[in-house]
């Protein structure tokens, strides 16, 4: 079966500091698979150059086969992939109904409609109410997005990548952030992300990955330094050596 | 010239009303009402400022009332910008019900009023703009300023008499650049004098070198030079600068290169520069005198040609009201003032009634240094110019 | 209206409800154009400063299109104002007489202009949009200037007589008929561009002005949105600058100064964006305060104007209406929905 | 030839002259500004006021031009400017037009409409030639002082304590404040910097460019190409810029003189379609 995600030799320099390199990863179908890694391993950059927001120095990409190394950002949303991201991106003078309609009607194609009206697609609005309510957003879906509560704009971010119906999610640190008592939310969420949307999860939260993840992939200096399943990589010692070196509160 | 507006009925007669109102000599002691549209802010505002002191002085020295009517001014500033200018022409016209628009600083204002005058059958006295087919643009415009080619002919006539062979031309890129580059042109031509070069200097320019430096290259007698006032104090201390007065290079130019608002303030530069115009502060007359005295009280500044356009803008409505005795009938006051002459601070001045353009004295004058200050000493007369451009036609 | 709910419109669910509610029309707009167009009969006299405010009106709408719908600053909006002003007065100089006919042209052609000069406005930093644009517009200006075999460069552009409006209403000494014809042509403009943003499309731009990183990443293509509304904002300006020529049957160089584009600016910050009454709403306070302040001190009233800019952005346009209009909040609620 | 070319150096070192104070306001405290022209006048009609009333010769004015800029600015940044930094730059260009607005006013309403000029003392007037190449004398001392300006602004930031802290207080107020930064002070004492040096520019440009009411308005085009062109993160990309657009100017309109004022806008579209950030910008 084609995994849903492969790079392969993947890398990124700036100049002489080389962010990424030689990253070859495979995600298979519908795998909840986690990317751990201390602080300035080079996540971000990868995550980037996933999502085209860089090119890349070198390697290719796969997106269920694809190549997709040269394709623009929208393209790749086009083509299944999605992310949310670990500050908040989103608009904060928009409702979260109106948020999630803007990427229901962009993937259907009715998103440069200029003669109708928002409120009279009632195939985009009602996949956008349901979505809502099941990312227990139903009750705030009319209010500005910035009066929301910090955990439910979390929540909005996951609902927003949702919209766009991805076949590969990429969730950048999901519970970033979430006070105590809006987690727990947060949490259920991701567990009951739908079985057949294939997740990356980029996390340094071990209670998370531990929780969540069915592999583990880890990166250290811009290189992948291990992958396997989780209680393997639970076990390892050289990745504890690397995570209490660098970062002593895991 | 056909009339650009069908009236709406209602119009025409709430105007004609308002005419035949205010004409009616029953009664006595009525305001005749004069709409004055200038700029007062922006970049011309300078001129605003000195046609404004000079209308405002003339009332203050001959008295508010005029063949027993009461005048009243009426001071709007347009911007500098001509829908802004019609809109006030035309406002004053329908609410205000003015016998007589005047002012205008600058060619697009008038033109854009000028069909508003052919409609009302409304004086337009044009007081400073000075491109010379403003006043065809209706048969009730009238104008107290000058035309460019007017007093470019004098400098032009001065420099082929005067051993100017081979000339060039450095004018501003615009109309009145261009009418001036083409009289002088002609004119020298026509003496048997020669162009040998023309520059166009972009309207917004802070320096002047490239263009002098091509003046430098060919070496002409002499550089003739139109600018809008505000910029001749640069450019003669550039021309000076560069050594071109040094080399031989003999700067010629239409006085509003050192037009009298500046001219002294430009130091030594401009020491020997000869230009022609209508007007000089200088001018040696017992009207002048006084009125110069007058205004530098009143305004707290020299009076320039502007100034002068004003004050002799005014003079031509109030003579015109004595000759219709105080009625403001738009074509008698239009009447009146066609063909009226009298003595002016600039020297004998004339409306041609033809053109309705003025016909005046244009002085050929030196820039020297008169108790202390600055001034353009008037040493040469052509009497009597009319406009060239028209009176061609 | 309120209390017969149509069968139909019965089944739509509750956030359909709450997004045709934002897109609805409320009374206040109702009063705002019965008033203005009840003008024509209540105030004779001053049709021709109206005018006036009917085209700064249009013309800052369409600079609100950009600046409050799609976060595009510029300092050359007039560039396409001028573009309109001129192809209008030189349709009608040789031979388009017709008002209508020729507003629409200008409009395409102002358009077109828009078009071709939005591809610079797609890189770079605000700072980099006010120069990009103020440069556009200079060079509009220059080219006007030097072209003058064809527009009568710095004297102006001379026999612009528009015959009668679709044949039938002549243009007055009064000025009623230019204030009625530019009063429709906003208002119908105004109602496509109401439409506009209220569609998939307008929310989008709301998208790419919020979080433009965002809006991306959820597939929307940032560029050609931008494309669009700044073309559509061109002609908009473009048809106000059309409208400027047929009523005032003259075109200078003046339709594509600076001072035109900063106006355009002023009126908005007066009147706030983002909701399209600002254009308007602004344009009226804008020429009253203009009006008055020339009235009272021809040559120092600028230093006023600019005294009220500074207090305006200085206390924040909202907290400064909020203070002098609290008893009318409600109603200015009414009228806008979100205002920055 | 090299004689335009001095000419374009020269003319470049004035539109620099110009603009350096923008270069400090807009430059390195990313403050839009427009009212940086409204500075200059200021410095520009002290000059004149101080010649032709006072008699004070020219170049003991051009200091004085800059202390009395200077204090203009440092009481407007501490009573406005300050309350406008963290502003949208599309409200501080609102702002700062309304300055100008009353700028002008207030100087029409003081000086007159009128046109003011500055006479230079003899030493500074006339021309000299060396190997050929007529030169002005006072282009010469422009060129002169501008690059000493540049030279010194470019050390002081580039090389002092207060330099460094100024560069961290406008990457992000908060961080330098969190390291102790009095990024209050550093503010106020650069924007007065700024303005003095507005002033200075205006001081010595009056003589070659004029001076009336209308300045601000008239020459903002200029310094804000030179700025954006030049780049906004350093004194010696708008020096550059400066030098550049000069010469390509005056050259331009030697050349072809029809293409007049097209030249310096058309390179501002170039370059600010190719690099949106200057010409001599620094990835930020």
């Amino acid at each position: 079966m084609t995994p849903a995600l492969q790079t392969d030799g993947l890398g990124k320099s700036f100049g002489a500091f080389k962010a990424n390199s030689e990253i070859s990863l495979t995600v298979a179908q519908g795998a909840r698979h986690a990317l751990i890694g201390p602080n300035g391993a080079g996540k971000t950059t990868f995550i980037n150059l996933l999502t085209g927001v860089l090119p890349p120095s070198a390697g290719t990409i796969h997106l269920n086969g694809e190549d997709i190394s040269r394709v623009s950002q929208q393209g790749r949303v086009r083509r299944g992939m999605a992310r949310t991201y670990q500050i908040n991106q989103l608009f904060p003078d928009l409702t979260p109904l109106e948020t999630v309609s803007l990427a229901i009607a962009e993937r259907q194609g009715t998103g440069a409609r200029f003669w109708s009206r928002v409120g009279s697609d009632s195939a985009v609005i009602d996949e956008a109410e349901a979505l809502l309510t099941r990312m227990q957003l139903g009750a705030m879906m009319t209010r500005r997005t910035n009066t929301l509560p910090y955990g439910k704009q979390r929540l909005l971010e996951i609902a927003l990548a949702m919209a766009c119906k991805p076949k590969l999610l990429l969730l950048d640190e999901p519970a970033a952030g979430v006070p105590e008592d809006e987690r727990h939310d947060v949490l259920d969420s991701v567990a009951a992300l739908p079985e057949n949307v294939t997740v990356l999860l980029i996390e340094h939260d071990m209670e998370l990955v531990f929780s969540f993840a069915d592999r583990i992939s880890v990166l250290v200096q811009g290189m992948l330094f291990a992958e396997g399943p989780v209680d393997e990589i639970a076990g390892d010692p050289r990745v504890k050596a690397v995570y209490l070196g660098e970062d002593a509160h895991v | 010239m056909t009339s650009r507006f069908a009236f709406s009925r209602r119009a025409a007669i709430a105007l004609g009303g308002a005419l035949v109102l205010a004409g009616s000599p029953a009664l006595a002691q009525e305001t005749v009402k004069i709409g004055l549209i200038l700029p007062m802010t922006g970049p011309s505002a300078s001129t605003g400022r000195q046609v404004e002191a000079a209308a405002k002085l003339y009332i203050a020295e001959k008295g508010a009332t005029v063949a027993g009517k009461k005048i009243e001014l009426i001071v709007k500033d347009d911007t500098g910008t001509p829908d802004v200018t019609r809109r006030i022409a035309q406002e004053l016209l329908v609410n205000d019900k003015v016998s007589v628009l005047a002012g205008f600083g600058l060619t697009p204002l008038a033109f854009a009023a000028a069909p508003l005058a052919t409609q009302s059958k409304t004086p337009m006295v044009v007081m400073a703009a000075a491109t010379s087919s403003i006043t065809e643009q209706s048969p009730y415009i009238v104008r107290t300023s000058f035309t460019l080619p007017q007093v470019t002919i004098g400098i032009a006539d001065w420099a082929s008499k005067n051993g100017v062979k081979k000339a060039m031309s450095l004018v501003t890129d615009y109309g009145p650049g261009i009418d001036a580059e083409k009289t002088f042109k002609e004119r020298l031509t026509a003496a048997g004098g020669e162009v040998i070069g023309e520059v166009r200097v972009p309207l917004r320019n802070p320096d002047f070198a490239p263009f002098l430096q091509r003046v430098s290259d060919a070496k002409p007698d002499a550089l003739f030079v139109f600018v809008p006032s505000g910029f001749g104090s640069q450019f003669m201390k550039q021309f000076v600068e560069r050594g071109l007065d040094k080399s031989g290079v003999r700067l010629i130019a239409t006085g509003d290169v050192t037009d009298d608002d500046q001219v002294d303030s430009m130091g030594d530069v401009a020491l020997g520069t000869v230009t022609s115009h209508h007007y000089s502060a200088n001018h040696n007359s017992p009207e002048n005198k006084a009125f110069v005295a007058a205004f530098t009280k009143a305004a707290n500044m020299r009076p320039n040609f502007m100034a002068m356009g004003g004050w002799d803008g005014m003079n031509l409505i109030y003579e015109a009201l004595k000759k219709t005795n105080g009625s403001t009938d738009g074509t008698a006051l239009l009447e009146a003032m066609k063909g009226m002459s009298w003595t002016s601070p600039r020297g004998p001045i004339s409306i041609d009634p033809k053109t309705r353009d003025i016909v005046q004295n244009v002085y050929v004058r030196k820039v020297e240094r008169v108790d202390g200050q600055l001034y353009n000493v008037e040493f040469s007369t052509f009497e009597a110019v009319a406009d060239p451009v028209k009176a061609a036609k | 209206m309120l209390t017969s709910v149509p069968p139909e419109t019965r089944e739509t669910s509750a956030p359909a409800a709450f997004l045709n509610a934002k897109a609805a029309w409320r009374w206040p707009e109702y009063l705002f154009w019965l008033s203005a167009f009840a003008l024509i009969l209540l105030l004779p006299n001053r049709h021709l400063l109206m005018n006036e405010i009917a085209i700064l009106g249009l013309f800052a709408l369409s600079l609100d299109l950009i600046l409050g719908y799609a976060g595009i600053v510029s300092l050359g909006h007039a560039a396409f104002f001028g573009v309109g002003a001129y192809a209008a007065g030189l349709l009608t100089k040789y031979g388009v007489t017709e008002p209508v006919t020729g507003l629409l042209i200008s409009g395409a052609l102002a358009g077109a202009a828009g078009f071709l000069a939005s591809f610079m406005i797609l890189r770079g930093t605000d700072l980099t949009r006010l120069m990009v644009t103020l440069g556009v517009a200079l060079i509009f200006h220059e080219i006007a200037n030097r072209l003058d075999w064809i527009t009568g460069g710095t004297d102006g552009l001379l026999g612009v007589a528009p015959s009668a409006i679709l044949g039938r209403f002549e243009f007055d000494f009064t000025g009623r008929t230019a204030y009625v014809y530019s009063l429709s042509v906003t208002f119908l403009l105004f109602l496509a561009a109401r439409r506009i943003v209220n569609s998939p499309f307008g929310l989008s731009l709301k998208a790419l002005k919020d979080n433009r990183l965002r809006a991306a990443t959820i597939g929307i293509a940032p560029n050609r949105r931008l494309i669009a509304i700044y073309t559509l904002a061109a002609v908009y300006a473009g048809m106000a600058g059309a409208l400027l020529t047929q009523t005032t049957q003259f075109v200078s160089l003046e339709v594509l100064d600076f001072s035109r584009s900063a106006d355009a600016l002023l009126v908005l910050v007066i009147g706030g964006s983002g909701y399209l009454y600002g254009g308007l709403i602004g344009a009226i306070a804008f020429k009253l305060m203009k009006d008055t302040l020339s009235a009272m001190t021809p040559a120092y009233w600028i230093f006023w104007m600019g005294f009220i800019l500074v207090i305006l952005v200085l206390i924040g346009r909202d907290r400064l209406v909020a203070g002098i209009a609290r008893p009318f909040a409600p109603l200015l609620r009414l009228i806008g929905g979100r205002r920055p | 030839m090299l004689t335009i070319l001095f000419d374009g150096i020269a003319y470049g070192m004035l539109l620099f002259v110009m603009a350096a104070g923008l270069a400090v306001t807009l430059g390195l405290m990313n403050f839009v500004n427009l009212a940086h022209g409204a500075f200059a006048m200021a410095g520009g009609y002290a000059t004149v006021v101080l010649m032709t009333r006072f008699g004070v010769p020219f170049l003991a004015c051009l200091p004085l031009a800059f202390l009395f800029s200077a204090a203009l600015g440092l009481v407007f940044e501490r009573t406005l400017y300050v309350r406008m930094y963290e502003r949208s730059h599309l409200d501080q260009v609102l702002f700062s037009i309304g300055l100008v607005f009353m700028a002008i006013a207030a100087a029409d309403y003081l000086m007159g409409s009128s046109q003011q000029n500055i006479q230079l003392p003899s030493y500074l007037q006339g021309r000299i030639t060396v190997a050929g190449v007529g030169i002005g004398v006072y282009r010469l001392f422009l060129v002169v002082i501008c690059g000493l300006m540049a030279l010194g602004l470019q050390l002081i930031l580039a090389r002092t304590r207060f330099g460094s802290q100024l560069r961290a207080a406008v990457d992000d107020r908060r961080v330098a404040r969190g390291l102790g930064i009095p990024v209050g002070t550093v503010f106020a004492i650069t924007f007065a910097f700024g303005s003095g040096l507005a002033g200075l520019g205006g001081a010595l440009s009056a003589e070659i460019v004029g001076l009336d009411p209308g300045f601000p308005l008239k020459f903002m085009l200029y310094f804000l190409i030179v700025v954006t062109v030049g780049g906004t993160s350093s004194l010696t990309g708008p020096l550059l810029a400066a030098l550049l657009l000069g010469v390509a100017d005056v050259m331009g309109k030697y050349l072809v003189p029809q293409l007049g004022a097209f030249i310096i806008y058309a390179m501002m579209l170039a370059v600010l379609m190719i690099r949106p950030q200057g010409l001599f910008a620094r990835g930020r």
